[in-house]
């Protein structure tokens, strides 16, 4: 199934998710979601015969460097061989997004590194701690913003 | 029962097949090399440590750009007109006084991003790979053939000579435009860094 | 022997002393060989080279600089530990190791105690090791080494049973506990040893026996109390310098004195393998060590060939596969006798 | 209604434990766990109840490094040093996603260079993983007889491109040296000589009971469980998904050669067990050998540096890029924002991925099964934590 065709389908059931898609002109094409959806969004595209979105190839935190963060998700499906790229972002003052975690175990490590590094809380996630970072280290160090602290425990961190 | 005798047949028979080829290869020549006395044969492009031709060295800053791990420092100051620098080995006129040419090699990456974008080929992996040191300090290898006479002397040159053509150039302003003053200089310093 | 030393010396105390030591005479010099001699086999099996600096030729004398920088390093007990059972682990275990080698017949003239109950002996205080690693592992206050030691104190009671079972095949056709009796009975060419007895009853028995003997000396396939890439080091985690020597020490002296009893209950002990041909007391004590050590060395060869079992597996090939195979020997063996 | 079993001690999950268990931290520093993994285990006596994986100890802050470099061709170095067993296919994934997004076409003879030394180097690896494997279960002959092998292709490498390990070589548009003189008679030669190796590591260490024993129906992955967890690589083949991005989800040259990806059949045991995973690897260096055979008959003549662009600066935009690397889906998640410098790399390591599955498959079994699952995971530290 092509992009545009699952984007439809997309449509067709939550008519007020998407937010824009691009296909033309890009690399990469992709569909922008809300975020409040992305949970019923990822569930319908597990669970729908015709879609079968079962590997969760990649879920990326970013920053977009204008005050948003996002996250991408890469999706393939196993069985039909087709792929689908769904953003959204969120406002950084409230990073929140649903974890979709039950959806695809996947999830869990990419979502705890994003949280790690980017700062974007999941909500529902089941183990909500840091992954890469020391578990008592302060601010998410990918964040356009992030200013290198000058001590950790003591330890001088620029050497 | 059956699988419980197959069990141990396979067992036996699987641990004597073992046995063969470790036996079969305590008469093989070993493949390892007693290192310190037999020594590998490096190849033509092994990567090891850094080597800077000075005489070539035309001060661009491609290498320092180049490095992944800022492992290569250069500091340059530029050149009197009246000044013969000399030339390299490609042909190429030598325009700068190279002052400083650290690299901590200690922080180097053997990646060989440096290499390629050099100009005149100066800057080269050679195939020494023994310099381990006691002290890490030593790591900070000086490539700069001057002396420190020579760069104080150079440096004070070129503060003065840039003096000169800023006072020049502000009266040449002043004189075109006495209307305007001079609104911003170029601070009197060559070094980069 | 002992009664030679008494008729010159006429002091009992000296005289035991000297009997008590004259093992050492060999352990020592053995157990540099044996760790020298596993790094070269295990070496040239992998096509490697092996230590090949220390001291001249093939590096001979590696496991001595060894020694002497164990000497130097720095005793470290573990703040946590039981200092009292931490500090006499090591002992204990060397003593359960090398008391073993009193009732060890060295040659027709040599044997430390010639007691009518030698194998039994010899049986009753190996075990003793048990409790030295019990207390090593424990007094370390480390998980690892608790581990390590629980895994042998079950690894090595199971693993007495088929080899007491194994031994008392060789009892019951020799008649006779004492190990100088038992090599007596093994006199002649090579088809006299029990290993050829009843055959195939005593062979049998005498796999079961090594392999459970592997077991009981924590050797590879069976090594799963100090399985390095498990327990680190099991219950010698937590050791260092000198004792952690001794422990090592103690695994090479015990490498050998099963070795032994294996050559003295199957393989004749000192007897030459070709009847009056090099026999003698001096030459015994050539053959008995020779047979020693091939039977070491073929542990050695094991070692660097097998992967290691698991611990269930490892129990299960003692209880239902060594125990079932000894006790259908000691059977067949008596079966046969009676006829 | 409270647990009267229940003790104060809590997991870093903050899940109690009861009074049989106890806490073993297996790691960070620890042979079995394949650098600085550390894995805290719930265990009841052996018996491993649950496994609490921490990672992190090796973060190298490989994403925001490279947001910092001065061009997309610093970033090479340090995307070896993620997967430092298998540098070339870490490399390859990198420059395959650049040149995406920059959208230029590297020249045929490339494309082949490329293919035969991430063949080469997924051997190596693939070597390492069955080397070290068979030391996790306590065999270490074999370790160093696969080692030996991989030598010589070290050997290969060293003569390509200089370097052993960490090899720089593949750039963005090319590659930093053309094949040297000899190459490929040296590599047909490697192929030749690695081919009955094969059969000693099998006759050693593959079919050797004791190792059958300690693999076979532990840690079984079932497929569908590996494609939820996103496992990919050997861990999912193994588990009896046939799926291979080289040839599912082809890039560069990979289909104009005739091999197959090898799955994992339960020969042993269950499907997707350790010894499914491990036999994997040995029959992909097979394949691997032949896709290398077959490359090198077919590599065209050509210059290796025409495409090799001066300054790159992709067209503001993002791309994901996947390729099989040794260990499974290597991904690529990179955004441009039109300058010279990446304004997001997200690597998505194939390990990270596959590690996370450790607890689901390990619960219930012995710490000695803990150990075999993770070496059967084939895990590198540098590329779980970046």
């Amino acid at each position: 199934m092509t992009h545009q065709e699952i984007s439809e389908k997309i449509k067709l059931q939550f008519p007020q998710a998407i937010i824009e898609t691009k296909f033309e002109g890009v690399v990469d094409p992709y569909v922008k979601i809300i975020p409040e959806q992305i949970f019923e969004v990822m569930l319908f595209l597990h669970v729908d015969e015709n879609l079968k979105f079962d590997f969760l190839m990649c879920l990326s935190g970013i920053d977009t460097g204008k005050g948003n963060l996002g996250v991408v998700y890469n999706l393939f499906s196993m069985t039909h061989r087709h792929k689908i790229n769904i953003k959204v972002e969120v406002p950084k003052e409230k990073p929140e997004v649903p974890s979709i975690t039950n959806v695809f175990p996947a999830a869990n490590w990419h979502e705890r590194e994003a949280f790690d590094l980017i700062g974007i809380i999941f909500t529902g996630h089941p183990d909500p701690r840091r992954i890469l970072m020391p578990y008592d280290w302060e601010g998410h160090p990918l964040r356009k913003d992030y200013k290198t602290p000058e001590f950790y425990q003591g330890m001088k961190i620029p050497y | 029962m059956r699988k419980y005798f197959i069990d141990i047949y396979k067992s036996v028979w699987s641990v004597l097949i073992g046995m063969k080829i470790t036996f079969g290869h305590l008469f093989v020549p070993a493949v390892t090399i007693q290192y310190p006395d037999v020594k590998p044969k490096l190849p033509e492009r092994a990567r090891n440590r850094l080597y800077v031709n000075m005489d070539d060295c035309i001060g661009c800053l491609q290498c320092e750009m180049a490095c992944p791990v800022n492992c290569i420092e250069i500091a340059t100051v530029k050149s009197l007109p009246t000044d013969d620098l000399g030339t390299t080995s490609t042909g190429q006129k030598k325009k700068l006084w190279v002052t400083k040419f650290d690299i901590d090699i200690a922080k180097c990456c053997f990646c060989g991003l440096c290499v390629y974008p050099c100009p005149t080929e100066c800057i080269k992996m050679t195939e020494v790979y023994e310099f381990s040191e006691y002290d890490r300090n030593n790591f900070l290898y000086n490539f700069v053939t001057l002396t420190k006479e020579e760069i104080e002397n150079v440096k004070a040159k070129a503060a003065e000579y840039e003096k000169e053509q800023a006072a020049k150039k502000a009266a040449a302003a002043a004189q075109a435009k006495p209307a305007t003053a001079p609104t911003q200089q170029p601070p009197p310093t060559a070094q980069q860094s | 022997m002992e009664q030679l030393l008494r008729n010159i010396f006429d002091n009992n105390i000296f005289v035991f002393t000297v009997t008590a030591i004259l093992p050492l005479i060999w352990i020592v010099p053995y157990a540099l060989v044996a760790i020298w001699l596993e790094r070269k086999i295990s070496a040239h099996m992998q096509d490697r080279l092996g230590p090949m600096r220390t001291g001249g030729w093939h590096g001979w004398s590696q496991t001595i600089a060894d020694m002497l920088k164990l000497l130097q390093k720095e005793d470290i007990v573990p703040a946590a530990a039981d200092k009292i059972l931490f500090n006499l682990a090591p002992y204990i275990i060397f003593i359960a190791a090398y008391a073993a080698y009193a009732a060890i017949p060295f040659s027709s003239a040599y044997i430390g105690a010639d007691i009518n109950v030698g194998i039994f002996y010899i049986i009753a205080v190996t075990s003793l090791a048990v409790v030295g690693i019990l207390m090593g592992g424990w007094a370390s206050n480390n998980k690892w080494s608790l581990f390590g030691a629980m895994r042998a104190a079950a690894q090595i009671v199971s693993y007495e049973i088929p080899s007491v079972l194994a031994v008392l095949a060789v009892v019951m056709i020799a008649g006779t506990l004492s190990l100088q009796e038992i090599n007596n009975l093994q006199t002649g060419w090579f088809w006299n040893w029990y290993v050829f007895q009843k055959f195939p009853f005593i062979f049998v028995a005498f796999i079961i026996y090594f392999i459970a003997a592997l077991a009981e000396v924590n050797r590879v396939p069976f090594d799963i109390p100090e399985a390095e890439s498990e327990l680190v080091a099991g219950y010698v985690t937590e050791y260092s310098g000198m004792k952690f020597a001794m422990f090592m020490f103690a695994e090479f002296v015990n490498m050998f004195a099963v070795s032994a009893i294996a050559a003295t209950l199957f393989f004749g002990g000192w007897n030459s393998p070709f009847g009056d041909f090099l026999g003698g007391p001096i030459w015994g004590v050539f053959w008995f060590l020779s047979k020693g050590m091939v039977l070491v060395s073929i542990q050695m060869w094991l070692r660097w060939t097998l992967p290691r079992l698991r611990v269930d597996q490892l129990m299960y090939v003692s209880w239902k596969v060594l125990t079932p195979f000894a006790f259908a020997c000691v059977i067949a063996v008596g079966l046969w006798m009676m006829l | 209604m409270t647990d009267i079993f229940e003790t104060s001690i809590k997991t870093s999950t903050g899940k109690a434990l009861r009074r049989e268990e106890m806490v073993i931290n297996m790691g960070p520093q620890h042979p079995s766990t394949h650098g600085v993994l550390r894995l805290e285990v719930v265990a009841d006596g052996e018996i491993v109840i649950d496994v609490i994986p921490h990672i992190g100890y090796l973060h190298r802050c490989f994403e925001k490094h490279a947001e910092n470099m001065t061009g997309y061709q610093q970033v090479v170095p340090y995307v070896d040093r993620m997967d430092y067993c298998a540098a070339m296919n870490m490399d390859f994934g990198y420059v395959l996603a650049v040149e995406k997004l920059l959208g230029i076409q590297v020249p045929e003879r490339v494309e082949y260079i490329r293919v035969i030394m991430a063949e080469l180097q997924r051997v190596a690896s693939h070597l390492i993983a069955a080397g070290t494997y068979g030391l996790d279960i306590g065999a270490f002959t074999p370790f160093l007889y696969m080692f030996r092998e991989r030598e010589r292709i070290l050997d290969l490498f060293e003569m390509t491109c200089g370097a052993r390990l960490l090899y720089n070589y593949m750039w963005v548009g090319g590659v930093s040296h053309d094949l040297p003189p000899g190459f490929i008679d040296k590599a047909k030669d490697f192929c030749q000589y690695f081919k009955p190796k094969i059969k000693e590591y099998n006759d050693l260490l593959s079919y050797n009971e004791i190792f059958i024993k300690r693999t076979a129906n532990v840690g079984v992955l079932p497929g569908d469980v590996a494609i939820a967890y996103g496992c990919s690589g050997p861990v999912l083949r193994g588990s009896g998904v046939d799926f291979d991005l080289r040839r599912d989800d082809p890039y560069s040259v990979y289909h104009k050669f005739d091999w197959k990806p090898e799955i994992g059949k339960g020969e042993m045991g269950a499907v997707g067990d350790c010894w499914d995973r491990y036999i994997v690897r040995i029959r992909e260096m097979i394949q691997s050998i032949n896709i290398v055979e077959q490359a090198l008959n077919q590599i065209p003549e050509g210059d290796v540096a025409t495409a090799i662009p001066k300054r790159i600066r992709p067209n503001a935009g993002d791309v994901y890029v996947r390729t099989e690397s040794a260990r499974g889906e290597l991904g690529f998640y990179v955004i441009s924002d039109g300058t010279a410098k990446p304004f997001r790399i997200k690597a998505r390591s194939p390990s990270f991925v596959n590690l996370s599955v450790i607890p689901e498959i390990s619960r219930g079994g012995m710490i000695a099964d803990l150990v075999a699952i993770a070496g059967s995971l084939d895990i590198v530290l540098g590329e779980v934590d970046r």
